[in-house]
Parts: C-alpha cells; structure tokens; sequence
C-alpha cells in the first residue's frame, strides 16, 4: 500500500519523519527490542539511568546502547526515578557524560502508584536545564496553563499523558488535551496511557505531533508486529488531521440517492 | 609495610579503596566494565576524559549509573 | 513499512484479504470514485438501484459500472430506497437481472432522517432472499437478538451499525455490538457512523471481522488518501485484536527501572 | 392510417407506446440506453434475454432502473 | 426542602406523579420491599410469574401481593421467562385471571446470559395483546425503528434498555435513546442498566418520561435510603429538562466580573 | 420525602450539612440571587472583589453583601482577576479588610479564554496566605500531584475543575479526579464544568466531598427550581456513595427468577 | 374398592388424581394454597369463579402458577 | 489663598485631591458610598479603623474595591 505521506516535522530543528516515539522499557530482551525498533520506523527512542549494581550482577554485556544505533535513532534519555528538580538535573548531566545527545525526557514523579509528574519540580528542572542548553522534553500532566508555562521556559515539546503510565486506558484526559494542542507553539506528544492503535490515531486526529507508546507494543505477544500496527495507526491518525475530518452530524446524511425506489 | 586505605560512598554504600585510587581501578575492583558506566563525582558528572585526573579522597560520594531500558 | 499480515477472511466461502468495505457514494466524480478504490486496497464494494430519468437527463456516460472492475471488485448492491421487504427483494432480483452477482446488502430504512434499518421488514427479507438463493448483508440496528435472528435465518454477514449513516459519530453502539460479536458465528461488518480512522480501528480491535466506510471517505479533501487511512487504520486495529491488546490497568505500571536514582 | 397506442405506466407515469412495441423500442423512445438500463415488468425483473420475448400490452407496469453510486 | 414540582405524566390514561418505576426482584425480604416502596414514593410497581413449586416447600406465606397495596401502586405484572411471543401471552392472561390489572409488561429474552429482548417475537406479543385490550409496556432494545412500530401497533409504551438487566452500566446505548425520545408520541420508560442515580438523572435529562430500577434499589447495603436517593435523582434530571439545561460550551464563560484586578 | 441524611462534613473544622456550594455570578439580579440561596439548602457561597467604579455610576443600592446573611451562609471571597500569587493575597487581604471571614477560594487564571488556574502560582499563593493565616480553597487543574503538594501546603481543600467554567462539559477529567479523591486527606470539591444535575450527582458518586455550582444555576429559566434540582442530586449521589454502588458487570443478572414458564 | 385415577401433566409432570377430581382437589392434595395460585387449563387460564366448573380429565395438562417478586 | 493639591493614583488613574485629604474625603469627592468600599493604600490593605489615620500624600497608590458577584 502506497504510504500516506504525512508532513514531516521537527524538533529543536532536528526534522522527523516518524510520529512515533518508542520507549524501550519491558522488552523480553535487547535483541526483541532492537528488531522492533528496526521495523516500526520510529527515530525517537527512550533509554533510562539507573545505578549499577555493585554486587557485581551486572550482565556486561547488557548495555542497552549496543542495542540501539545513533545514527539511525535519536536516543532520548529520561529522568524517571528523580525525586524533584535537582535529581533530575544530576540525571541529566550524567547522560551527556555518557557520551549521549543533549536531549533529555524530563520525568519527576516521585509517587510509585500513579507515576504521575510533579508540576513544580518539572518546571523548576525545565528552567535549570534550558540555562545549561539541554533540550528538554518534560512528561507532565494534561494541564494547559503548566504547558504555555514550560514552553515559555523553553521547553523543546510537551509530553502531556493521555492516562497513568502503562494503564492503556486511552484518551482519559481529551478535554484538556484538546486546550492544549490549540494554544501550544512547540509540538505535543501525548505521552502514557495510550494501549491501543486506535487510541494513538485519535490523539493526532486530534492534532497531536506525536505519541509515545512503550508498554503496549513491549509486552505483546508479538512486539513486532505490534509496534508496525502503532506505527500505521500514528499515520492514519495524522493523514486523517492533515485532510480534515468530516463534521459531526447528530442526524443521518444518506449515502445512497435518497428517492425512493417506486415512491419518489 | 600496609598500603593505606580510604573510604569512599559509592552508590550510597561504604567501599574501602587504596588512598589515591583512581576511577577504572575502583571500577576494576567493583567488576565494572569502565566503558559501560557514567561517573558523577560529589555531584559532578564526570565525562570519560576527566576519570583519570581524579584522584579518590576519603569521603568522596560516587554515583556509578549505567543506561538501561525505559520509556 | 512491512504489511501487517491479517488474517485473510471469508463471506459465504469467498475468501477476502482486505476488511474494508467502501461505499460508492458521494464521491465527486466516477473517476475519483474509481481510483479511491484502486489505492486503498478494498476488496468489496457496494452500489446502489435507482429508477432512470426519464426526462433524457440521465448521463448515458454515467454508468457505475464503467468504473468498476468486476474482476477486482466484489460489487454488492444494495436495497437502499426500498420502503419494506418487498421492495427489497424486487431491488435485490433486478440486480441479478442486471448481472450482478447474486449478493446484495439489504438496507429497508424508511425514516428519511436518521435512516435507521427496520429489524421487522429486514428479517423477513432476509427470509425471502435466502431461500432464493442470495448472499444476504443486512444492514440493522445494534441489536444482538436480532443478529441471531438473521443468522438463523441464513444472512452470510450482519451489518450493525455504529450511528447514523453518515454522522460521523463513531461507535456510539458499542455495548451491544461488543455483544453482538461475542455471540455471532458469522462476520459482523460495522457499518455506518464512523467518521474517522481511529473509529475504524476501535471497531476492528473489538473483533469486528470488517467494517464498511463510505462518507467519510467521499466528502474526504483528498478521498485516495483519506481512503488509504482508513485502509492502515483497519488492518491496524485488526492485527491488534489478533495481537490481543494489553489489560487496561487502573494504577501504572512503571515503564523504567523504579529503584531511585539516589535513594532505593 | 393512424398507428394503435396502448397506455403503459413506465416509473409511475403513463406513457403512449405503439400497440405490440418493444421495450427496446420503449428504451429508444425514452432516449435510454439499453445497456444501462433494467427493467422489472410487472412486478418481475426481467434478464436482457427475455426483453425481445415481450410485447408490451395495455396497463402493462415497468420500472426502468440503473446502477447508481451508493453506500 | 421544597418539593421539584415536575409536571405528573400518564399512561393509557392513568395518571402518575413519580417517574420511578421499581421492580421487585432481589430483595432480601418481602418486607424490606414493602418499606423501601413506602419511602420512596413510586407508584408503579413490577411482578413475575412462576410456576408453583411442587415439593410443597412454597412457603405459603410469601405472596407478594400481600406486599403491594394495589390502591397505592400500579401493580404490573411481567412476561419473563416466556421464550417467545405465545407464552407471554400466556403469562399476560394469567395474570389477569389472577385479578391483576390488566397491564403487562412485556419482557421475552430467550438469551439467559444478556437476557436482552426479541424484537419480532416483541412486536408480535403487542399486536396479540392489545387486541385483547391490555395496557402492553415492551421491554426493548434501543431501536428507534422498533420503537416506532410498537406504538403504531398500540403499545401504551416502550422500555428500551440502557444497558444489561443488572448491569449498572448506565447510558451505554445513549445516542439510539435520544432518536427514540425525539420521535416518540407515546411515554418512553428507560429500563435496565441504570445502576447510580446519576444515571437516572441523566436519563431523565434526556427528556425520559420515566426509569425503572430494580437490582441497583434491591442489592444495596441500604435498599429503603438508595430507593429514596433514586427517586430524588429522577426528580431533579426530571426538572432540570424543564427547565432546560444549559448548553455546552467548548470554552469558558466568566463568572466573576473578568475585568482585571490592577490590569483592567 | 424523608431527607437523605447523608454525613455533615467539615472544612478547617467548621462544620456542614450541604455539600452544594453556590457561586452567585451571573444572575439576573440580586434579588434571584438572594431567594436562590435560600431555597436550595446550600451553606457556602462565594463572591468576587473588583476596583469600584470612579465613575459614579456604582449603583450604591447594589452591594452584594446585603443579599447574603453571613449568619446562615459561609461566605468565601474569590480572587478571580488576579494574575499571579501577589495579586491574589492582595486581594484576599482586602476581604478580610472588609469583615470578610479569612476564608478565601484561591483562583488564578490568567487566560481569559478558558480559565484554567496557574498550578505554579496557585502553590505560591497558597503557601503565602496559609502563612498569614487564611483558610485556603484553592482552584485547580485535575493535577493529583498539585493537590497534594496544595495539601502539604496547608490548603484546607482542593477544588479540581471538571472541565472549563461556564462550559457545561460535565467530568472531563473524570480519570484524574479519581486519583485526586483516592488520595487526598482534605475535602475534594469539585469546581466548575458541571452543567446539569446529573453532572453533579456523578462527582459525589465518585466520592467528591462537595461540588461548587454557578452558570448551570444562576442562568436558568428558574435558578430557584434548577438550583433544587442540583441540591437533591447532590444528596442522592452522596448517599449512593455512602450506601456503596453496586459492581459494575458485563453481563446481564436477571431481576425476575430465570426457571422458564413452561421449560424449567 | 378401589378408587379409578387419572394422570394430568401438572406443570410438566405427570400427577395421578381421583376421576373427576377438582382444581381444589388438586391443590389440596399438592398442598398448595388456592388464593395463591393461579391456574392454566389446557392452555387457557382460567379465574377462580372458573375453577369449580372443571372437572379434570385423563391427559389435562395443568399450569399452575404464582405471582412472585421480578423487575 | 490657594489650596494646594496632591495627585494620587486610584485604581490607576490620576486624581487631584487637597493635601493631607482623608480617605473618607476621597471617597466623597468620588460619589462613593465608604461602608461598600474597600481601600488599598500603597498595597496595603486597610482596615476600616485604620482610614482616618491615614493622610494621603502626593503619589500615594490606592486601590477602592467593591465586593461583587462571582463564582
């Protein structure tokens, strides 16, 4: 089937074809991982920073990056596990030591249930990390007022969710979703929550630049195959807001000739 | 005669390592493979070229992170 | 992007590849008409009977079938127009006398507003059309009885609908057409009301074995494209149900390590 | 010497025809296009074959249909 | 507080001040019914019919109608477990000879796990019974159509479903219910499915002439309080459609003076 | 009808029965304002501050507070106008400088398109006027992480939007107030966007503690009569919510005994 | 001497009565009250003031039935 | 002789009023009634008993503020 030529689109100046981010968390193994990032055509990857573990468990040759190319993907590390600004800020650093891109995905969320951002800490983060020339790309909640604020501070994108953090409850947070794609200047990946194809069209129906889906396509039976079904939906979401979708109509709009067939 | 020791915090824990003791050796000794892991030193993040200028202290606190999977 | 590799599936024995019916309605021209159906992929296609104009208006250049392959395309007529069982069925033999392969969708919808099928006139059809040998696809209402009722009857295929034809207001039946295809043994085709893709592939990740679009598609800025949406969109939502989709969670479920950074 | 008409209804309205006329003598009259036409002859849709087999008569009742764009 | 004073309603010519119908089935005692029908001020009131049981372990003291003051309550009896339309007839007659109104409520749903009405053996029961001058009341599916025909054949109402018989799901088949209610001439009675008072106001609202509760009354922890919460919520979603609600607005409209506190 | 005795419950240790806050702009005139107050049961209201007008023609006859007895109703001064956390103590100051109580419900909205609360300077202002003493009811995003650090911060509730006020949109943001609920130690009252009773009924069913309604009453046909109507759902929805709502099933549970008529 | 019996399908099963015995006699005999039941005759219901006219016979089928709770 | 006056900034607007003006005075010259008014002097909100100890001076910021409807 012919693609559907969507509108490439940028960030921080770096142009993307794929809307389509893919985190690389709860994979079977590296290897499942990388092949489906190969075949999904996403170029924007998330990675984590953790503590090494002393007890010399470590499996050497586990290194997450020998999974994933740098000059096919654009590698964005991320801060979860921060507990406010500063952590995050320490974080951040540590990545570009490590010799990655100065791009980070801001995550402060300090309580384990509902993994949920912390408003003042992420923008707090924001301001420290665009002084020290990171391209930042804060999770935060569905809170329009927050986002003009972290785009004002220099945010390269808004990551607003969609639901908690692997529920795959969809688009629970539509209405503010909606305020704050119409009022943002810098592109909106609506970030956790989104567990179905269906669920990643209708957000860039709704205008979104981008979705990340990480649990959905990861603990599939196949991720493979389920990560090209994400990546075809993000295309005919987006195709379908690039065409304009048809209005809304509360009664029906024959599509057949509507005189009768004896009767007229 | 014994070699002195030092303590330093890495990762949070108590570890005893050879007054002057630089960064790969620490890192050597924990079984770690230097290439693999990103260094941040009393609160610095250190890049790769700056491990050898460091010279470990007593007290020092080192956070010794690695890249792993995530979203 | 690698295909998606649905599963193929069949009505009446006739086996099929694409799950996308689309409606030859509204289309601004035969030749746009004709080539939306060559580029999405679509497989079944419906058409409509209407009494001639016998002003000497009619088009003598206009006719339908001039624009599509019968070698292609499984044309199916439909009955749209027809006020009760009757007239569906008298629809349904002079498309047969037209040459058309004896299928047919059976719509009996005399409500000029909402459109919404008779379930009465629309089983007894089914009834009269079947023991004459046709290949029935009754259009109806979302009621699950009623779908065991048709498929009793002998219907190869029940067409539920979404909302009205040509609302645009997705699946606004769901309840019971989740129902309706834990219990059917035959297709369920999701016909009318969905008006965007990620409609199209909710349907299909419910299990839907197909659905069939027209306006959204027709009245499209760009129809080929909208329609090549619309196809993806389809065979997305398809590979996700034969994926299985994961559980939806009400708490979240980390997606990075949750060991702190600093703390444990 | 003046033809006989008989009176048919052709889509619900009367309409003059020769006594013994055609439906493809009809078709021309009306303009139509026979291959693009189907007709139901008194209530019976007819296959094209069985066209030349009929002479309208009197009160005779037909619908002349087509193939149209439909969802 | 003062009463809401919603306008009082009729059927078959019978007057009624309180839209809550209840049915009976579930509760724990037939005592615990008789006061929760007491406090909530309903005036229409459901029964089944069943075979006696032969064992001899009837307990000859639990009558239901020693329960139901037929002066205070339209008693109506129902048609579940008739599988088809001449067994409800039936169970209609019977309970006529049982000296019951001549009201039924006509409910057949052959399916025990969804228990959701047949339309065609529904439409045929009300012919049957209205010819033998019963007050008939179908359960139904939310089929507008359906709905149409019913009252053409002289139902003095319809019932379609919100959802499920015990389902508490609510307002799943919300948009067929608003064609019904817009194109009714006789009352529309939202049954099954409504499991929260918000539900019922909700239904209500809509412009529903009337709900029946049963399971969400009879299995709470309080079955006379949840019975009055109900009843008072009919009330209000009932006002609030006479009055008419507000419309819904996708920005926001002030309620606070916006000139500015410094900055005018 | 027997009253439905749900729980009192208290803010800062002052005590209610009434869980329906009133705001009192936009009615037609104070009068209305005055007898709507009086007939719907509710305990909390709130009013504005606004400059004075120089040019004389303030109607001296029209201060609001002569229409409000603080006596029978809490009244809490908002600070809608301001634009930043300095500008909302300010105004507060200036309530209790006019006698006000020192309660004050905290709103900083810049935007005047959709009105949604700044979280940054909301937390700002309320740790500056907890500090001063203030009960604060700040106004907020559906931000579960904000209200707790609004908690932490000595906030005496939280007053998550539904949805934009004035919009009528209903619980928008239904998914996180639930978390905002599930998680708060201190009164959840839900704000702005409920639009009709069962709105209204829904957010305490959910286990809202209080909800504040303004445009949905105040520009009613009869706002006496809408203002009853949102005063008894709001107890029905209480007292569904303390008796427990029944569980929520995909299948159907029969109300009437399931042995058949004539089969058992 | 004893006693002719004849069998009814009472609610679906067979039950021996007296010849001739009454609706009454049959309740009583099923130890049902009569105030409480209500009675299907050969597919007919009957009202009480019909009960005592019927004299059942060999092959009646009986329904009999009760007025329980149900929504 | 003539008085001298000050200019004041209320509700930010220039206004002349007589040196050492009392509040009470402003508020007269400005047709507004004192028991509906609230008054910010220099950001500082008062308290009624507070006004007639003020004497307003040349550049004094007052703010009169009147309790409204709102939600």
């Amino acid at each position: 089937m012919m693609s559907l030529h969507t509108q490439p689109w940028s960030i921080a100046g770096k142009t993307f074809q794929s809307r389509l981010f893919v985190g690389t968390g709860k994979f079977a193994s590296p290897e499942l991982m990388k092949s489906t990032l190969a075949c999904c055509g996403t170029e924007l990857v998330t990675v984590a920073l953790r503590r090494a573990d002393l007890s010399g468990l470590d499996d050497p040759s586990a290194d997450i990056l020998n999974f994933i190319d740098p000059q096919v993907f654009q590698i964005i590390p991320n801060t979860s596990g921060a507990m406010n600004a500063e952590e995050a800020v320490r974080l951040a650093r540590l990545g570009v030591a490590a010799g990655l891109p100065k791009w980070v995905k801001l995550e402060i969320h300090p309580d384990p249930r509902y993994l949920l951002p912390d408003p003042i800490e992420t923008l707090k983060a924001t301001e420290m990390l665009v002084k020290e020339g990171f391209i930042v790309l804060p999770y935060m909640n569905a809170d329009p007022v927050l986002a003009k604020r972290l785009e004002e501070a220099g945010a390269a994108t808004v990551m607003p969710l969609a639901a908690p953090i692997g529920s795959n409850r969809g688009l629970e947070t539509r209405g503010q979703l909606e305020i704050i794609i119409e009022q943002s200047k810098i592109p909106v990946i609506i970030d956790a929550g989104l567990g179905a194809p269906s669920h990643a069209a209708a957000a860039m129906e709704m205008g979104a630049d981008a979705v990340l889906i990480n649990t959905a396509i990861a603990i599939a039976s196949d991720p493979r195959r389920m990560a090209r079904a994400f990546a075809v939906a993000v295309e005919a979401g987006r195709a379908a807001y690039e065409l304009g979708l048809p209005q809304i109509r509360r009664q029906a709009s024959a599509t057949s000739p509507l005189t009768g067939f004896l009767a007229d | 005669m014994s070699q002195v020791k030092i303590a330093l915090f890495v990762n949070g824990k108590a570890q005893q390592v050879p007054k002057d003791a630089l960064i790969v050796e620490l890192l050597e000794e924990l079984k770690l493979s230097p290439k693999m892991i990103l260094v941040e030193h009393n609160n610095r993040a250190l890049l790769r070229s700056e491990w050898d200028g460091i010279k470990l202290e007593h007290g020092d606190r080192l956070e010794l992170i690695r890249v792993v999977a995530g979203g």
